[in-house]
């Protein structure tokens, strides 16, 4: 009995033949409800809550969301009204969204860490319902709500710091629970009624594009488009039944939705939801999934940290480490170059997931991540060969929210570093003669959200215009260039995507952030933001002194680093286009302060406009620059810091 | 690079507070006690009596006295006193007539008492006062049981113990020793594995810490630090009935002097105060460290033919044993518990250096 | 005169504490190490007053310079040797001595009785209220008394540099002023100052530099009038903008930026 | 991490170095586990020298009937937990007989020794009762038991006061500890007997501080003193009595005093000073003259030459004599191997066996382990030890009577 603790067990998949995902007539609410009936007692949900895993089965799942329906129904919710979500990644606001679906409304998820004006751009379409996390974005509603009138009844999920609010139609999840829960026992038939109201034409959610120039456009998604985009990646063997899933990526993004809610109740996924955003790490290890998902970016992250954890370590350590590391990357890059699997590979390999693959799998919690997944951007070819050699089958996919966010997918045959795999089953990829990717699959979208002119742009004769130059190899597989509309020029006339050079130096763990200008320039110039753990641990080796941030990034050794970084990127770009000058920037690009996206996208306009006197001092041959940046905070202060800033040429 | 922690997590706050979360964890406990039941078919019994069997059951002694010093912060300097109680205790009641199990649980509550009338006199005072005051238990007892002939067994002071039964099954071989010393210590290890996580544990710790403040949290002291005496003269004198009845088979007032206390504290202070852990590996240490060394030395000197008189090869076990304790205890002064958490530590966070946190 | 270079320690052989904590005091200068409780500012100071072994600490990397000589390998008392004077978070007086035996237990480097007599008639200078109550036990004396025999004591090795851990800790306002007062004066007598505190407030009122630090890293340093502008040092460490409405603290999910 | 494995291999090692060999030739095994460290280092190395010295002479002589006899020995640091692994550890090497030299140590193993059939050999230590054969089979004391000692020292007593101790004092200075109190049953019974007035004088264990003690016995007046110690604490006996005005030559003691002892307290000033002895002393006897000259004269000893003769060394020499002769006689009548069994049978057939004079006829029966309980008393010349009686034994029915109360209990006690 002393040996018996009662721990949980990893929740095995469950050996079954592959069920079919869904049928054209099925909408998630039907497909909730199936599960509710054939795998009553499974884990659906996992929600870590101070220290515990609280979990929900599939019955559990169903019965919230019903309740919280008739208990929205009950407030007067409307049939395709939308409903704004807001928060990070909770149980509540999950059920919340099927419960909106299931009144044939549309779930409207949006950024947590939105500011209260930005708030506006996404609710435009004037909600009048809405359900918040906490406390931080109720207050953020109110203030909308004295700005546009609405939302008129906001829900919220944690009560924290809420009592003394006396604003109308502000009302505690359990609240409306309870009221849905009397209104399902006084009506026999209700339960059934909610289930089967939406038909698989009704809207399954609304998402913004993420708009690296304009406002985020409203993409409405059908509960038809997402389940035929699941079908798609399961018939490609991209999702099986049963993983383990961690729910850490903003709601608000498709790929949250497509795998936290899409695929996890077609395909039965046990999802797990962390804690908070700072134990997102530490919880992915408790509950260490079969599938995960992170962008290129994280992966790169990940990379940094491992990299400056196994640089601290003790020498033998740190010598296993570079050992096998080596050796599983040369033995990677062999095999992706179609080398044939040796013997001694194996072996080699067994040893080294003893001694270091395993260990290092488990710190990060995916020592059971069988499939691995990046999309987004394009993923350095370290970070990548690093993951894939550490025994990750990490594979690229290619998608937009428009597509449900599945296009095309690497297939474990065929994992290469430049492409992003071939179309999905049911997926049709044309490209044009501008070289644009264009899409034609059931999983396209119907339109934007009260913009028909940009749904006329975008949806031409039945095929989704992508707006990504790319190309496809003879053997089917996709390789994306960039963004269309960024192909710009030097003033010289020479032709360019600033994207593409971005990425190749970000590459490199000391740069988190760049920006290349060069549009209508003479050359090309970088904006550097360095990464502050790789450059910190880097400075520390060496003995460099540093406070701060800021007074790192202006080191002159750092500039020394950075400069051999963008001269080793000028190594692989053709003269006319290399890097002639960079300046490091004193903070990191942050979407508080609109330069990037939330999903991590520069703005180029803003950047242009914030920064105009550094680029003018840039292009105009000054060695440094007093600038005085301007800087938001979130509450919405805004202050001003002045900075004196090097500026460098690359030199040869 | 053995310890996998993705996929441990908890549901529940019982779960959470699990004594071996982590799975390698588990198996080596599960492992270590698949050995020590099969200690009699795989050692030979020179390994299993002389070993391993005295081994356990100072583990257990141990354990009991660590109870007092590591958990409470108590000292004791006649703990081998308490088992003595325990040991002549036992005997006297099977002689008696009393079934082995009624004796050991008879012995370990005479002990109890003892020692908590002892406590009561020493839990006056602290720290070395205390120190003193367990030592005249140490001498008190030692002169009464020397003294008294109805008590150690006539002239010869020595008294056999008689044969016994434990639920039904006749003790005997060495086998069935092994067992019952094993059974005993298994008990006593999970009682104080889980101490740490009762309401006891934790005011005990909250006494050991500072006894005054403790007593602002409602901890009253006092009464717990007599339940700590109580607990560990109850354990003490358990583990002295079970060492003479399966292990010397015959006691004597050497057998429990002030020297056999001192090793007592040494075991726990080597080992670890107030870790399970420890108290084995401290045990091993005092206990088995002279008589390996002893016959390592022996060893050595035929082998390599020293022209070392006898004397001398026997003191220099001594002086290794010395040198093997003091060494210990510079390199790690927490004792091998904590030599122990630093190589669980480094592997667990293997192939890093720092734990992130 | 004081330079941190880099300075990792790590506790136990795995707990990394500091990471990379690089400051410096100048000659003569004040300086003040704000953070929050656990951030590693004791670890810091411990590290320059060469404490860390007794708590099973370590200096994994870096260097510690003080007047022109690495004194990461020195122990303590040599440290107090060169004028390096730490003052204990929780005062740590002996408290069945009274102070004036608790002064001349700092002067066992001196071997001068006059020397001697004259140092403890300076503290007293300093601290009149000690000189009132010189012969009691300092374990009878109030909270204010004991941190201010405790400074008392640093100053009996005249040190060049006097650390102090949480001097306003758990004193009141009227005496944290005092407190705050006197370190201004030994600054004006050219004790060079380097002060941990938490109350943020207070220190950024008397220092003329300050570091921030976060996690065991140094987050954000520059001038403490430039620091006090800070919206971050004004929203985590100062307070708000001065007026708390306490009805309606939010529970806010905090991201911190540290732009300086 | 590296000291952790080094620290394991060494373990590793030390076991596999003491693991049992088996070695099943015609080798005779006695192993010897004896305290070289902690309280018996009074005479452990003199002791421990003469038993080698001894083997040495019989294998140097072709062994006993052909079979060399290989000696084991190990300190135990008089620690029970110590000796029993040294006897499990001998068990395994297929010993026939073991010998412990410490009667904490002995009185451990006596349960196992019984239960397995070892022989153990017990000279002047250890249980006294074990003299019962019937009780204790595999136990051989094979020396005067403490009792024994007491009745004959009563004798000498007797002797010099022409036969009449009516009204005489006699004190008894013991030590405080079982072993100390073991005569005074038998000096009770014999002032009932032969009507002198006894009485006892306990001082602290280990006895380096008597003083307390003697002055008491100084105002008792005793007319003979009886000291009843080992080890450290006879010097100061010694010493104390002198300071108190004792006689010296009416100044008597148990086996355990030496010529070293009287060497600390002064050679001279200790003339006439009677202690009992169990086995002759000196180079004078032929047995030791033998071993001088075959073993230590061809550089063979086991330990410094000037040692040969010394008290502890002779008895030494006489347990590994008696030894000898047992498995003579088991080989004799029931040749190889030697088994525990067949040694028992060896050691009850001695008789009158007197080791070349070393040793009073000894005589062993299957119910008497103790051999006839002869000795004598000799006194310090100031140089040596003199023998004043011949071997004598007296009193033996009190003796007896002891032994078989004892042994009652003991059987009754156990198993």
């Amino acid at each position: 009995m002393l040996l018996d603790t009662p721990v949980a067990r990893p929740t095995r998949a469950i050996v079954e033949p592959p069920p079919a995902p869904s049928s054209a007539d099925d909408t998630l609410l039907s497909l909730l409800a199936r599960n509710a009936a054939t795998h009553a007692r499974r884990v659906a949900l996992r929600e870590r809550d101070l220290g515990i895993w609280h979990e929900y089965t599939w019955r559990d799942y169903l019965d919230q969301v019903v309740a919280l329906a008739a208990g929205l129904e009950a407030l007067g919710f409307e049939p395709a009204e939308p409903m704004l979500v807001i928060g990070d990644n909770r149980a509540r606001l999950y059920f919340a969204m099927l419960a909106a679906a299931a009144l044939r409304g549309v779930p409207a998820p949006i950024y947590p860490e939105v500011p209260p004006e930005e708030l506006a751009h996404f609710a435009r379409e004037r909600a009048r319902f809405a359900i918040a996390e906490d406390q931080e974005q109720v207050d953020k509603l109110l203030e909308l709500r004295a700005r546009t009138g609405a939302p008129e009844y906001i829900i919220y999920d944690d009560p924290r710091g809420l009592a003394g609010y006396a604003a109308s139609g502000l009302i505690d999840y359990e609240t409306v629970v309870a009221r849905g829960r009397a209104r399902l026992k006084a009506d026999p038939g209700l339960a059934a009624d909610l289930i089967a109201r939406a038909g698989p034409d009704d809207g399954a959610v609304l998402l913004h594009s993420s708009g690296t120039t304009g406002r985020p456009k409203g993409v409405l998604l059908k509960h038809r488009r997402v389940l035929a985009a699941i079908r798609n990646a399961a018939a490609a063997d991209y999702f099986r039944e049963g993983e383990e899933y961690v729910a850490y990526l903003p709601m608000a993004w498709i790929g949250d939705f497509v795998f936290s809610v899409g695929a996890a109740i077609a395909l039965r996924f046990v999802v797990s939801i962390p804690e908070g955003q700072e134990t997102v790490l530490r919880d992915l290890r408790e509950i260490a999934p079969t599938l995960y998902f992170a962008s290129a970016r994280s992966w790169d992250n990940l990379l940094t940290r491992l990299q400056v954890g196994i640089d601290e370590s003790t020498p033998l350590k740190r010598g296993l480490v570079a050992f096998f590391m080596r050796l599983a990357i040369d033995i990677e890059r062999r095999r992706l170059a179609g080398e044939r699997p040796r013997p001694w590979w194996n072996v080699l390999r067994g040893l080294g997931e003893l001694v270091v693959y395993g260990p290092i799998k488990d710190h990060l919690g995916l020592g059971r991540a069988h499939r691995c997944y990046t999309a987004g951007e394009a993923i350095g070819e370290d970070t990548f060969l690093f993951f894939r050699a550490l025994g990750l089958n990490l594979k690229q996919f290619y998608g937009q929210t428009e597509n449900c966010a599945l296009t095309a997918a690497q297939d474990d045959a065929r994992v290469r570093l430049h492409t992003v795999g071939r179309a999905l089953p049911g997926v049709e990829i044309r490209i044009d003669e501008n070289g644009e990717v264009l899409i034609r699959a059931e999983s396209v979208f119907d339109g934007y959200v009260d913009d028909p002119d940009a749904t006329a742009r975008t949806l031409v004769d039945g095929w989704l215009r992508t707006g990504d130059a790319g190309y496809l190899e003879p053997d089917g597989e996709l390789v994306i260039l960039g963004r269309v509309g960024e192909v710009v020029h030097t003033s010289a006339g020479e032709r360019f995507i600033p994207n593409y050079i971005e990425n190749r130096i970000k590459f490199s763990q000391y740069v988190r952030d760049v920006a290349v200008l060069g549009a209508g320039r003479p050359f090309l110039a970088a904006i550097v933001c360095i990464d502050m753990e790789a450059v910190g641990h880097w400075a520390q080796v060496r003995g460099v002194a540093y406070t701060s941030y800021a007074d790192l990034s202006q080191k002159p050794e750092v500039y020394a680093l950075v400069q051999g970084v963008l001269r080793h990127v000028n190594g692989v770009l053709p003269p006319p286009l290399r890097l002639r000058r960079f300046v490091n920037l004193h903070k990191a690009f942050d979407p508080d302060d609109g330069e990037v996206t939330r999903t991590r996208k520069l703005r180029r306009n803003v950047i242009e406009k914030r920064y105009a006197q550094i680029i003018d001092a840039i292009y105009a041959g000054a060695s440094e620059i007093e600038f005085e940046a301007r800087i938001t905070y979130e509450t919405g202060e805004s202050g001003v810091l002045r900075r004196r800033l090097t500026i460098m040429d690359v030199g040869a | 690079m053995f310890y996998r922690l993705a996929g441990v997590r908890h549901t529940s706050y019982a779960a959470d507070r699990a004594l071996w979360p982590v799975p390698v964890d588990r198996w080596q406990i599960r492992a270590l006690l698949a050995l020590a039941v099969g200690a009699p078919f795989l050692l030979p019994d020179l390994y299993l009596t002389s070993y391993l069997l005295p081994w356990l059951v100072w583990s257990t002694a141990a354990l009991g006295l660590n109870l007092l010093m590591g958990w409470a912060g108590q000292i004791h300097l006649g703990y081998a006193a308490v088992m003595a109680i325990g040991a002549y205790g036992a005997i006297h009641a099977v002689r008696l007539g009393i079934p082995f199990e009624l004796a050991l649980l008879g012995s370990g509550l005479l002990s109890a008492a003892i020692g908590l009338v002892f406590g009561f006199a020493a839990l006056r005072v602290k720290g070395l006062y205390l120190a003193i005051s367990t030592l005249a238990m140490q001498y008190l007892v030692d002169w009464i049981i020397s003294h008294v002939p109805a008590i150690s067994g006539g002239s010869q002071a020595t008294l056999q113990a008689p044969a016994f039964r434990f639920l039904g099954v006749p003790v005997a071989g060495d086998w069935s020793r092994y067992y019952v010393a094993l059974a005993v210590c298994v008990l006593v290890t999970s009682f104080l594995l889980n101490v740490g996580r009762t309401s006891f544990g934790r005011a005990l710790a909250a006494v050991r810490e500072k006894d005054f403040a403790a007593a602002v949290i409602g901890v009253n002291a006092f009464y717990f630090k007599l339940m700590a005496f109580w607990c560990s003269s109850f354990l003490g004198g358990v583990s002295g009935a079970v060492l003479a009845f399966c292990y010397y088979r015959a006691v004597t007032p050497e057998q429990f002097n002030l020297d056999v206390s001192i090793q007592a504290v040494a075991m726990v202070i080597v080992g670890g105060m107030g870790s399970v852990i420890g108290s084995y590996l401290g045990a091993a240490l005092v206990l088995l460290a002279p008589i390996v060394l002893n016959n390592l030395v022996g060893a050595f000197a035929r082998a390599a033919a020293l022209p070392l008189h006898q004397e001398v090869l026997s003191h220099i076990p001594l002086i290794l044993y010395g040198v093997l304790i003091v060494g210990f205890l510079l390199f790690e002064p927490l004792g091998l518990a904590k030599v122990y958490a630093n190589i669980r530590n480094y592997f667990l966070v293997w192939p890093f250096r720092h734990a992130r946190h | 005169m004081l330079s941190l270079n880099n300075v990792e320690v790590v506790y136990d052989r795995v707990f990394l504490a500091i990471k990379g904590v690089s400051l410096e005091v100048p000659e003569g200068g004040m300086v003040a190490l704000l953070g929050a409780n656990g951030a590693g500012k004791s670890t810091t100071l411990k590290t320059i007053s060469g404490l860390l072994k007794p708590e099973r600490g370590e200096v994994t990397r870096g260097e510690v310079w003080f007047k022109g000589q690495n004194i990461a390998g020195l122990p303590a008392p040599e440290r107090v040797r060169l004028g390096i004077a730490h003052v204990l978070e929780g005062r740590r007086v002996f408290e069945h001595l009274t102070p004036d035996e608790n002064l001349v237990a700092a002067t066992s480097m001196h071997r001068d009785r006059r020397r001697i007599g004259a140092l403890k008639e300076m503290v007293y200078d300093y601290f009149p209220r000690l000189k009132e109550r010189r012969s009691v036990k300092a374990g009878y004396l109030s909270g204010g008394e004991q941190q201010m025999l405790a400074i008392g004591r640093a100053l009996m090795t005249e040190p060049k540099l006097l650390m102090l851990d949480e001097p306003s800790l758990g004193l009141a306002p009227y005496l944290v002023e005092e407190i705050f007062g006197i370190i201004q004066r030994l600054h004006r007598d050219g004790v060079g100052i380097l002060l941990v505190e938490q109350n943020a407030a207070a220190a950024l009122d008397v220092v003329t530099d300050a570091y921030l630090i976060e996690n065991g890293r140094v987050v954000m340093s520059g001038k403490a009038e430039a620091l006090k502008q800070n919206p971050d040092i004004q929203e985590f460490y100062l307070g708000g903008s001065g007026k708390k409405d306490y009805h309606a603290v939010k529970h806010y999910r905090r991201r911190k930026r540290w732009l300086a | 991490m590296k000291k952790v494995l080094a620290t394991l291999t060494f373990l590793a090692a030390g076991l596999a170095a003491a693991s049992p060999g088996a070695a099943q030739d015609k080798t005779i095994k006695v192993g010897t586990a004896l305290d070289f460290t902690a309280v018996y280092t009074f005479l452990t190395a003199e002791y421990s020298q003469g038993q080698r010295d001894y083997i040495a002479l019989l294998n140097a002589r072709g062994g006993i009937k052909g079979h060399p006899v290989d000696i084991m020995v190990v300190d135990t640091g008089n620690q029970p937990q110590r000796g029993i692994e040294a006897y499990e550890r001998f068990k395994s090497e297929g010993a026939v007989l073991v010998d412990f030299l410490s009667t904490p140590v002995s009185r451990a193993v006596v349960p196992r020794a019984l239960n397995d059939g070892i022989n153990v050999l017990t000279m002047f230590h250890g249980r006294s009762d074990a003299a019962d054969g019937t009780v204790f089979p595999t136990i051989f004391p094979a020396s005067p038991s403490y009792w024994a000692q007491a009745t004959a020292i009563i004798k000498y007593i007797e002797e010099q006061e022409k036969g009449n101790l009516k009204d005489k004092k006699i004190a008894l200075v013991l030590i405080d500890s079982p072993f100390g109190r073991e005569p005074i049953p038998v000096f009770e019974e014999l002032s009932k007997r032969l009507g002198y007035k006894f009485s006892a004088f306990p001082y602290p264990s280990p006895g380096n501080e008597q003083s307390a003690t003697w002055t008491q016995v100084r105002r008792e007046r005793p007319d003979w003193t009886i000291i009843w110690g080992a080890g450290g604490g006879q010097p100061v006996s010694v010493r104390e009595a002198i300071r108190n005005g004792i006689p010296i030559d009416r100044l008597a003691s148990v086996i355990w005093l030496s010529e070293t002892d009287m060497n600390i307290v002064g050679a001279s000033q200790t003339k006439g000073a009677l202690r009992f002895e169990g086995v002759a002393y000196g180079k004078d006897v032929p047995l030791i003259a033998a071993i001088e000259k075959e073993v230590i004269a061809k550089g063979k000893g086991a330990g410094p030459a000037e040692r040969v003769g010394s008290t502890y060394y002779n008895i030494g020499v006489a347990t590994m004599a008696v030894f000898a002769e047992g498995a003579r006689l088991a080989l004799e009548k029931e040749g190889g191997p030697l088994t525990p069994a067949k040694l028992k049978r060896g050691l009850e057939s001695i008789k009158d066996y007197t080791a070349d004079g070393l040793l009073p006829p000894l005589t062993i029966t299957s119910e008497d382990h103790q051999g006839g309980g002869r000795g004598r008393i000799a006194a310090w010349d100031g140089a040596k030890w003199v023998p004043k009686t011949d071997w004598i034994a007296a009193h033996q029915d009190i003796v007896w009577n002891l032994i078989r109360q004892e042994s009652a209990k003991f059987k009754n006690s156990g198993n």
